[in-house]
């Protein structure tokens, strides 16, 4: 079985984080998810591919941190998390959050907090690459 | 010996991600960062997160033990 | 392909439901989900499965109302919502919604707004079946 | 003719899932309430919404077309 918390270069299944989470209750009422993907458009600039670089030792940590954080916050009966590094091609996947409570509310809130604070928090870049060259992506205030 | 990290468009800037220095005695973090900013000023300008042997430091004052892994990181642009 | 509202007795797979969101837009960067699946347990009772009755007429023109003022509201790409009814057994799935978006905020707003406005708005009601016995299920206020 | 529709726990209260109902000219979806309530109280206890043609009705002094279809239901439980 997959870790709960994981940086990879290939992609991952939806389904499986979901049947992954499951398997740790049958208490669970409420699944949230949160699926980020590569778009091939970026403020008015085509973008093919993008290019993730990552502290992978520490972003690890921090996710697996994040991880406990929001269990504990939230009462979780289960989270995952998986992002990529190395090259994400137009419409593939970046990250994948899944989160499991009794009810809707806990689930959905915690999604939102988990990615909210992976952007704050953990040491991952990305450089968007187009037709006109590439960027790394500096995040907005 | 001290292991200076560098990511994304850090290590494009500096031209490397790794550089090894010499471990100096009372040395801190800040001392470090201005040593390598006045070498790479164009990294340095967004390098605005540090980290030693993996977790956030927020004390730029604290001293660096021989060995550590120091990461000196622009702001994160993940998820 | 499967419509993007639905009512059914079989079960709904959220890969196919997440492929089916995708293939609508390119420029999707965020994509938010929300599963509600039957738990073992509700309020200290066991609970081995639970049977829905539907409005079926009335909750399909409810759910695509919803879906439309969801797209709208929160300026989604796309949406999804499928809702089973008839016997659901314990640990499966009930309802699936899918939201994308250009960013993460809206998809996941949108979704939480879409659980929250079905279970106030659409004609299903819930029937928990238990060992001491059966009782339709009475919201909270 | 009037379809009047039941659901859930309404239907279970009702003891039928259908009533069909001779149309009456000028007769308000709170007419027909009002005679059904007396016939089935305990349904009509729990029996908060009300729609007609499969849309919510609030107005309940509404003149009822024949051929109508009526839902009395309870809150919903769904989701």
């Amino acid at each position: 079985m997959h870790k709960a918390v994981r940086i990879q270069y290939e992609d991952f299944s939806t389904d499986d984080e979901i049947e992954a989470l499951r398997a740790t209750s049958k208490r669970i009422g409420g699944i949230g998810l949160f699926l980020g993907c590569a778009r091939d458009f970026s403020e008015g600039r085509e973008v093919s591919e993008i290019d993730f670089d990552a502290y992978d030792r520490m972003a690890l940590s921090e996710l697996s941190a994040l991880r406990d954080e929001a269990i504990a916050r939230f009462g979780l009966m289960g989270a995952r998390i998986v992002h990529r590094v190395g090259t994400v091609t137009s419409g593939e996947n970046i990250v994948l959050i899944v989160t499991g409570a009794e009810h809707r509310a806990a689930a959905l809130d915690a999604c939102r907090w988990i990615i909210d604070e992976l952007k704050e928090r953990v040491p991952i870049w990305k450089k968007e690459i187009t037709p006109e060259g590439d960027s790394w992506v500096v995040p907005h205030p | 010996m001290i292991n200076v990290l560098f990511f994304g468009p850090v290590a494009d800037r500096v031209g490397a991600a790794v550089l090894q220095l010499e471990h100096r005695q009372g040395w801190s973090v800040k001392d470090l960062r201005g040593e390598l900013a006045q070498r790479y000023p164009e990294a340095f300008d967004i390098a605005c997160f540090t980290a030693v042997d993996g977790a956030h430091v927020r004390d730029l004052g604290r001293t660096l033990d021989d060995g550590s892994e120091v990461a000196f990181m622009a702001k994160f642009s993940g998820g």
